[in-house]
């Protein structure tokens, strides 16, 4: 079984091997052996799967060491990997839906003369994803996390001959290198105060650490934060994912929604020992939360792009599973389990969007939707199901998921609590507000499309079934999953043993939750009504108030970044060009001048006369003697 | 340990002298000839290399293989080579990258068509191939020796052909054309034969207080390593503090210099800039390296107490040099004044790593010394072949090359990507390693210097933007793809990045133990963890 | 009388010697002057000899004789093959150290 | 010779040398007055105008230096100092300045600016010195040549060169061959060209519109052939190309051109004064041409 798991990874970093080495000569067949490999890698999860459900609760941990990587003293980096509840998770989801993508993307990429190179890059995400959640310790994870930013990079910047495709992909790099500043200070914190960076050393010993290390261990929580914020999009970090949808709509759909942009709440919660162990930490942790899916719930109110109305939604509902994964024990759980029905009904979600593109000659602007429930029903219910799932819809998994978290967030008590359960209903309501707003702009109302710059009328029509497929399996999961995790609390059972679970009391009975949940829900989803759906949405976007441009300007992040990061730092650079020409070149340069003009002046005593050097000869010669008299005097 | 019946070190510097000779003695006619000739030598020498470094005991003596002849016994010469891990370890990246540096410049030294006129014939293949195997047999002669005279010639020496190869086989694409190009050229070279020059004779002044030191302790003086270690160990050789720092300065300014260390660097962008991509890769991936080298084996072991007082200056500079390379790569127009100034901050981190005195400090800067010079190697190499097919090197002429020449485009994004440090290429287990040294005895600088890997990936990504990605430029189009022989130079290149990312036990085996010894030697041990929790 | 006096005799030749090399211009009078020079250095010898009252002093101003009457064959060829070329005997015209 | 140094070993000179401490008056006497000569003998090398005077000052100073030798008991040095350097090497020296000659390097107008000063600055510097070391060494007693040349002198120095110095020898001997076939080597001129026959260099003469024929041999006229008398040209003009080009540079060609004319004059005056009439006066007489008119207007007073 052991050996199972490094197979997991292999397969597809085998495939990536293979198509990426390969060449042209791929190219019929790349696209195959890319899904291929990724089903099988998810064959691999399922009898893991399997296997481990075999198992008692508590045995049901696997661990396999392939070897040492960095072997230097006491600094020993073994390249091992451990299964438990939370990895098989994700490796569940990573598979599945990343097998169900290379289905979709077969489809989507058809017409794109580099689709192998599409799929090599997809199965390089597969393996790094994989060994992000599989390694057990921090130095492998930090390889598996930069791996998954390499594979974001090159999939937002697939279209490389699009400027703004390729900005994005740096953007996205960059963003993400901020954040694995963190992640690796966190690890050298561990290795200076732990001697190690293994999960299985570290976690203990912060949990039994005692208050001197208290500080240093809040250290480690605040960089471990950095980190998430970086990787999933969080408020000071989320810069990137808006410009990240330049990618392949397949790619938002596995790496920008369901897999990658919550590796944070895979850090957070696989750190859990540390984040208890530091409550200031946690506060940071739910602080960041709370503000995202606000943040981000605000933005997606406003986009007219489809997939970045939909990158708003995806931050804000990371936001709700960081800010769970904030609260403890009580959270962690839910987090994860908001993570897994949030992994199908996004990817759902873009999946659909992706298909309506896809009809659409690849138009984003909503304004040029409308009515397109008519053209493509099977990506009008897949879609709406998804739309249900994600504002809340009861029955639907989302309800399941999202409601916990809120609970959770009463659960914590005091101000705080109520503090955070307000923003989580607060922004469970803006969800409805967007989400509704999205489904309307696109599928109802009378069509507003119009020939694109070639002239070419768009001519709606479903996909192929190859695309449709996935999208009604993901339609599936999003409709059930959250009510099969929640029967009986099966999901609370399967993660406890290595999140741990703590029943928080809540202020709040769960029903008056769940009740003013559906309240709000309603009013959300009345107001877009009232303002989309009633009356007809006009095809260029009105000016709108001060707070809608703010957001479709990403409340004003980007513009922050710019002036301060972007010109700041061109203006340090050249400066600091122009300071290493003139000023520590022009230094050493001065005194070669000035030694140059000494000699200069030097060269005139050798003036060629035999005389004159022999009248210094002599001087010199009076000089030895003179000084072996003193030197005998004395 | 090793038989030392056959002299293998004298032999692994003697082959590529030799082969210098040879080849500059084959006809000027038969160019093909000499080119063939020198890349047989260097073939030959990275064999002896290998054969050296696969024979190495990690766990036996710390030198091996070891040489000692008496040279001038009045002035206590010795002709002593001897390699720990570290410097077989350096030998073998030397022996390595020269046929790799030949094979990008097998054409570089060809008489040029398009120029006529005094400049016609004035690079014959002869001499560029002669003189690339001097440089590595003097390179290789310098990481043997266990004599500090007999590395302070060879330190110094190495700088002749590097003037000639600089001066004379520089880059011609230039933007003010060919007279411009000359003009700059012979700038270049004269700034870096003056910059090592100077640093050179500050160190042969303290090489010669060092000698003055050991006569007047120990009756007879002596310029062997070993004989002035065992001397200080035994408390027969105590330099008085003030007259060992300023011994220390001194040799540690020639290294410096050689290494380039922040403010010291300013000949690096130059000599890259101006040299052919192969040549430059000489310059910062070998020459430059015997800098650190030196720094490793002569700061520290002969001056332990010097070395301990300076370290906090030199931390910073180091960060300095780091946060500073890395900036001004961003602000550079021009590729290969980029990559030097990258090498600026990659030489600030091994550096670091250096005189961090942990044992994670001081094998990462000796892994990142093999890793650097391999992923400049490709980096550097491939520019110069995008260079060479536009016949220009500033940025903005670039534009959209991945659509036409993909495969250029991937190894150049590799070997970027190997810069910015990767996990699972070479450079990152180094970089990694030299910032947990660094942040074990100083976290402020630690963090501060853990803000390059961001600058790093700015100035590699920004590059590779402007340069491959976006619309085709005009110049660009019809641009060829890689060449079969330029893939020869890539490929392996690339897969050692690989290898070495994911499995770098071997080398590290082989390091390690040196690098207990001169720990050992400045006595210094690795920080505690506060709370041991290893199992 | 002290024969210490020979030396100070030897020192006053040999300063006026260096002195001649310093002053004057032809080639030829300058040698007279190294001769001097020699002498006056042999003059020291042999005192130096007599005051340890052994002979090698004398012996080293018997090579030093050998080693003049060579330098002065050469120089004087020199000289005679310079004069040949530009026709005069001036130190100060051979200033070819000049770079 | 040997035998005569063996005379002068057992003469009362060489007790006199070897006595210790102090040497005798005698000697004393003899180094005051030699010194003098030699001192001045040097100056006089160095500030001779001419490089003759210079050398045979050098020669008397080599020849006082010889004299001290010998009263040292140096006897062997003694007389190879008046041998071989005044002797050969001196005459050497005279040599070649007959063969240089005199050139404008033996004015002793200092050219180099400062040269003077920093040579006499440093010459004394050093000089000072070196009488100073001598002064601050002690040298009060001294053993004498006596027992070191008991056993002669010349056998002595044999037996050291031939034993301690028997290495110094031999190179000094490769030096001096050395230096002999390098005298050579610098000296020898190789003939670059043929030698031109009597046929060219008459073409060339022509070539170059020099004189054809052979110069006018001087002393021409009947009653001088004397070499610094000039040939007369038929014009009654002298020609300066029949007298040897040093008188030329000497300036000391003889012009007899006008005493003819002269004797000629001093004749008329007396037959003036005889017949009592006026006639020319000698400083009328100057030139032929005017002999000639003068010649003419007596003829017509002749015909009144």
């Amino acid at each position: 079984m052991e050996t199972l798991i490094g197979l997991l990874v292999a397969a597809p970093l085998l495939g990536a091997a293979v198509l990426l080495i390969g060449g042209r000569r791929l190219d019929r067949s790349g696209h195959l052996l890319g899904t291929l490999l990724a089903l099988v890698s998810f064959a691999f999860a399922v009898v893991l799967f399997a296997d481990m459900l075999g198992k008692s609760a508590d045995h049901r941990t696997l661990t396999s060491t392939l070897f040492t990587w960095v072997p230097v003293e006491s600094f020993q980096a073994q390249v091992g990997f451990q299964l438990d509840q939370l990895s098989m998770t994700f490796v569940l989801l990573i598979t599945g839906v990343g097998s169900l993508i290379h289905i979709y993307s077969i489809g989507y990429m058809e017409h794109d003369e580099n689709r192998r190179k599409f799929f090599g890059f997809l199965n390089l995400f597969l393996a790094a994803m994989l060994l992000l959640v599989l390694a057990d310790n921090y130095f492998l994870l930090y390889a598996g996390w930069e791996g998954v930013g390499l594979a974001s990079y090159l999939l937002i910047g697939f279209w490389q001959h699009k400027p703004s495709a390729a900005t994005a992909a740096k953007k996205a790099f960059l963003v993400n290198r901020v954040g694995d500043i963190g992640l690796s200070v966190a690890i050298m914190l561990m290795f200076t105060t732990f001697g190690s960076f293994t999960f299985a050393d570290v976690l203990p010993a912060a949990a039994k650490a005692g208050s001197a290390q208290h500080a240093t261990i809040t250290g480690i929580g605040f960089m471990l934060l950095l980190a998430a914020c970086g990787k999933s999009a969080q408020v000071p970090l989320q810069s990137w994912l808006g410009d990240a949808m330049e990618g392949p709509t397949p790619v938002s759909a596995l790496i920008h929604a369901a897999t990658m942009v919550t590796a944070g709440v895979y850090l957070i919660t696989r750190s859990g020992a540390i984040f208890n162990a530091a409550p200031d930490a946690q506060v940071a942790v739910v602080t960041v939360g709370a503000v995202t899916l606000l943040f981000g719930a605000i933005v997606g109110c406003a986009k007219d792009d489809i997939k970045k109305a939909l990158a708003g939604s995806t931050m804000s509902q990371i936001g709700y599973m960081i800010m769970a994964a904030g609260l403890g024990p009580i959270g962690y759980v839910f987090a994860i389990m908001h993570l897994v029905t949030h992994g199908f009904f996004k990817a759902g979600l873009f999946l659909g969007a992706g298909s309506v593109m896809h009809g659409m000659n690849d138009e984003v602007d909503m304004r040029r939707y409308g009515g397109l429930r008519k053209f493509m029903p099977i990506t009008f219910v897949t879609f709406g199901l998804g739309y249900l799932a994600i504002i809340g819809f009861p029955g639907l998994s989302g309800f399941f998921s999202k409601d916990k978290i809120i609970e959770a967030a009463f659960a914590k008590g005091g101000t705080e609590g109520w503090i955070l359960g307000g923003c989580a209903m607060l922004g469970a309501a803006i969800t409805a507000f967007y989400m509704t707003r999205v489904m309307l702009m696109t599928f109802f109302g009378e069509k507003r499309w119009v020939p694109d710059a070639e002239g070419h009328e768009p001519h709606p029509h479903e996909s192929p079934s190859v695309m449709t497929i996935p999208m009604i399996i993901l339609a599936f999961g999003s409709v059930f999953a959250g009510g099969l995790f929640s029967l009986n609390s099966r999901f609370v059972h399967w993660l406890e043993p290595v999140t741990g679970y703590s029943e928080g009391d809540s202020p709040v009975s769960t029903g008056a939750v769940t009740a003013g949940t559906l309240v709000l829900l309603v009013v959300g989803v009345g107001i877009a009504w009232l303002m989309y759906g009633r009356r007809p949405v006009p095809a260029v976007a009105p000016r709108g108030s001060l707070l809608t441009r703010a957001a479709r300007r990403d409340l004003l992040q980007d513009d922050f970044n710019h002036v301060v990061l972007v010109r700041g730092g061109e203006h340090l650079t050249r400066s600091l060009v122009y300071l290493d020409h003139s000023l520590v070149d022009g230094v050493v340069n001065g005194t070669a001048a000035s030694v140059g003009g000494l000699s200069g002046r030097l060269r005139k005593l050798q003036n060629g006369y035999v005389r004159s050097y022999a009248v210094s000869m002599l001087g010199g010669t009076a000089v030895v003697v003179a000084a072996t008299l003193l030197m005998r005097a004395v | 340990m090793a038989d030392s019946s056959f002299p293998i070190l004298t032999v692994t510097a003697a082959l590529p002298a030799a082969g210098a000779i040879v080849t500059a003695a084959v006809p000027a006619a038969r160019k093909a000839a000499a080119r063939y000739t020198a890349l047989a030598f260097s073939l030959g020498t990275l064999v002896l290399s290998l054969i050296t470094l696969f024979r190495f005991d990690p766990q036996g003596a710390r030198y091996q293989f070891t040489e000692t002849h008496t040279w001038v016994k009045s002035f206590g010469l010795h002709y002593d080579l001897g390699v720990d891990g570290i410097g077989a370890v350096m030998v073998a990246l030397t022996a390595l990258l020269i046929p790799f540096v030949m094979l990008a410049g097998w054409h570089d030294a060809d008489p040029l068509e398009d120029v006529t006129g005094p400049n016609r014939r004035w690079r014959p293949t002869q001499g560029f191939f002669a003189l690339i195997l001097a440089v590595e047999a003097m390179v290789v002669l310098s990481f043997e020796a266990t004599d500090v005279f007999l590395f302070y010639i060879f330190f110094e020496a190495m700088l002749i052909p590097m003037y000639f190869l600089i001066g004379g086989f520089g880059d011609r694409a230039h933007a003010g054309g060919e007279e411009e190009a000359s003009r700059q050229r012979s700038y270049a070279a004269v700034k870096f034969l003056l910059y090592n020059l100077a640093g050179g004779l500050i160190m042969l002044a303290a090489v010669i207080g060092l000698y003055a030191a050991t006569a007047k302790q120990l009756g007879t003086g002596t310029f062997a390593l070993q004989d002035i270690l065992n001397a200080r160990a035994s408390g027969k050789l105590d330099l008085a503090t003030s007259t060992e720092r300023w011994l220390f300065l001194g040799f540690f300014f020639a290294f410096a210099v050689k290494a380039p260390l922040w403010p010291l660097h300013t000949w690096l962008p130059n000599a890259m800039g101006e040299s052919t991509a192969p040549v430059a890769v000489l310059i910062t991936a070998v020459v430059d390296k015997v800098g650190t080298f030196a720094m490793l084996r002569f700061c520290l072991q002969l001056f332990p107490e010097a070395s301990k007082w300076a370290t906090p200056v030199i931390m910073v500079l180091a960060v300095i040099s780091v946060l500073y390379g890395a900036l001004l790569a961003v602000g550079q127009r021009d590729i290969k004044r980029l990559i030097a100034y990258a090498s600026v901050s990659h030489f600030g981190f091994i550096i670091l790593g250096i005189f961090a005195m942990t044992s994670q400090g001081q094998s990462g800067a000796t892994l990142y010394m093999v890793n650097h010079g391999i992923s400049t190697a490709a980096l550097m190499l491939v520019a110069g072949f995008l260079i060479s097919r536009r016949g220009s090197r500033l940025i903005a002429d670039f534009g959209g090359v991945q659509k036409v020449a993909p495969v250029l485009a991937g190894t150049f994004l590799i070997g970027g990507l190997a810069t910015l440090s990767l996990p699972g290429l070479a450079p990152f287990v180094s970089e990694f390693l030299v910032l947990v040294g660094a942040f074990s005895r100083y976290p402020a600088l630690g963090i501060i210097a853990t803000l390059g890997i961001v600058l790093a990936a700015l100035y590699v990504l920004v590059l590779y933007q402007r340069t491959m990605t976006g619309p085709v430029k005009a110049g660009v189009a019809g641009m060829s793809d890689l060449k079969a022989r330029e893939l020869v130079v890539v490929t392996p290149l690339i897969a050692l990045l690989l290898f070495l990312g994911v499995y770098p036990k071997p080398v590290a085996d082989i390091v390690n133990p040196s690098v207990q010894h001169t720990l050992s030697d400045v006595h210094k041990t690795d920080p505690k963890p506060a709370l041991e929790a290893k199992k | 009388m002290n024969p210490a006096n020979y030396l100070y005799l030897a020192a006053l030749l040999f300063t006026i010697g260096a002195a001649g090399v310093l002053i004057r211009r032809n080639a030829i009078v300058v040698f007279m002057c190294v001769e001097l020079m020699l002498n006056a250095c042999n003059l020291a010898f042999v005192t130096f000899s007599r005051m340890h009252g052994n002979l090698d002093g004398q012996v080293i101003a018997f090579f030093t004789m050998v080693v003049a009457a060579a330098e002065v064959v050469v120089g004087l060829a020199i000289i005679v093959s310079i004069f040949r070329s530009r026709h005069s005997a001036s130190v100060d015209d051979a200033n070819l150290m000049k770079l | 010779m040997m035998t005569a140094l063996s005379t002068l070993a057992s003469s009362p000179a060489v007790q006199l040398a070897a006595t210790t401490s102090r040497t005798s008056t005698g000697e004393a006497v003899q180094f005051w007055v030699l010194a003098t000569i030699a001192v001045l003998g040097a100056l006089g090398t160095v500030l001779m105008k001419k490089s003759v005077h210079s050398a045979l000052s050098l020669a008397g100073t080599m020849i006082v230096l010889a004299v001290f030798y010998l009263a040292q008991g140096a006897y062997f040095l003694g007389i190879v100092q008046i041998v071989v350097y005044t002797g050969a090497i001196m005459m050497l020296f005279l040599f070649v300045v007959m063969l240089v000659g005199i050139t404008a390097a033996d004015s002793l107008k200092e050219t180099l600016k400062g040269q003077r000063w920093m040579a006499a600055g440093c010459g004394i510097g050093f000089g000072i010195l070196l009488i100073a070391g001598i002064g601050n060494a002690s040298l009060d007693t001294f053993a004498g040549a006596g027992q070191a040349n008991s056993g002669g002198n010349v056998q002595g120095l044999a037996r050291l060169v031939f034993t301690n110095y028997v290495w110094a020898f031999e190179i000094t001997g490769a030096l001096l061959i050395t230096a002999a076939v390098g005298a050579m080597v610098l000296t020898h001129r190789e003939r670059t060209e043929e030698r031109r026959t009597q046929r060219e260099l008459s073409e060339a003469r022509v070539r170059d519109g020099l004189q054809v024929t052979p110069l006018p041999p001087p002393g021409t006229y009947a009653r001088h052939n004397a070499v610094d008398i000039p040939a007369l040209l038929p014009d009654g003009s002298t020609s300066d190309l029949s007298v040897s080009s040093t008188l030329r540079d000497r300036g000391q060609i003889r012009d007899v051109s006008t005493d003819a004319m002269r004797r000629l004059a001093a004749l008329d005056q007396s037959a003036a004064e005889w017949l009592g009439r006026k006639g020319l006066k000698a400083e009328d007489v100057t030139g032929a041409g005017e002999i000639a008119t003068s010649a003419s207007d007596r003829a017509e007073e002749g015909a009144k």
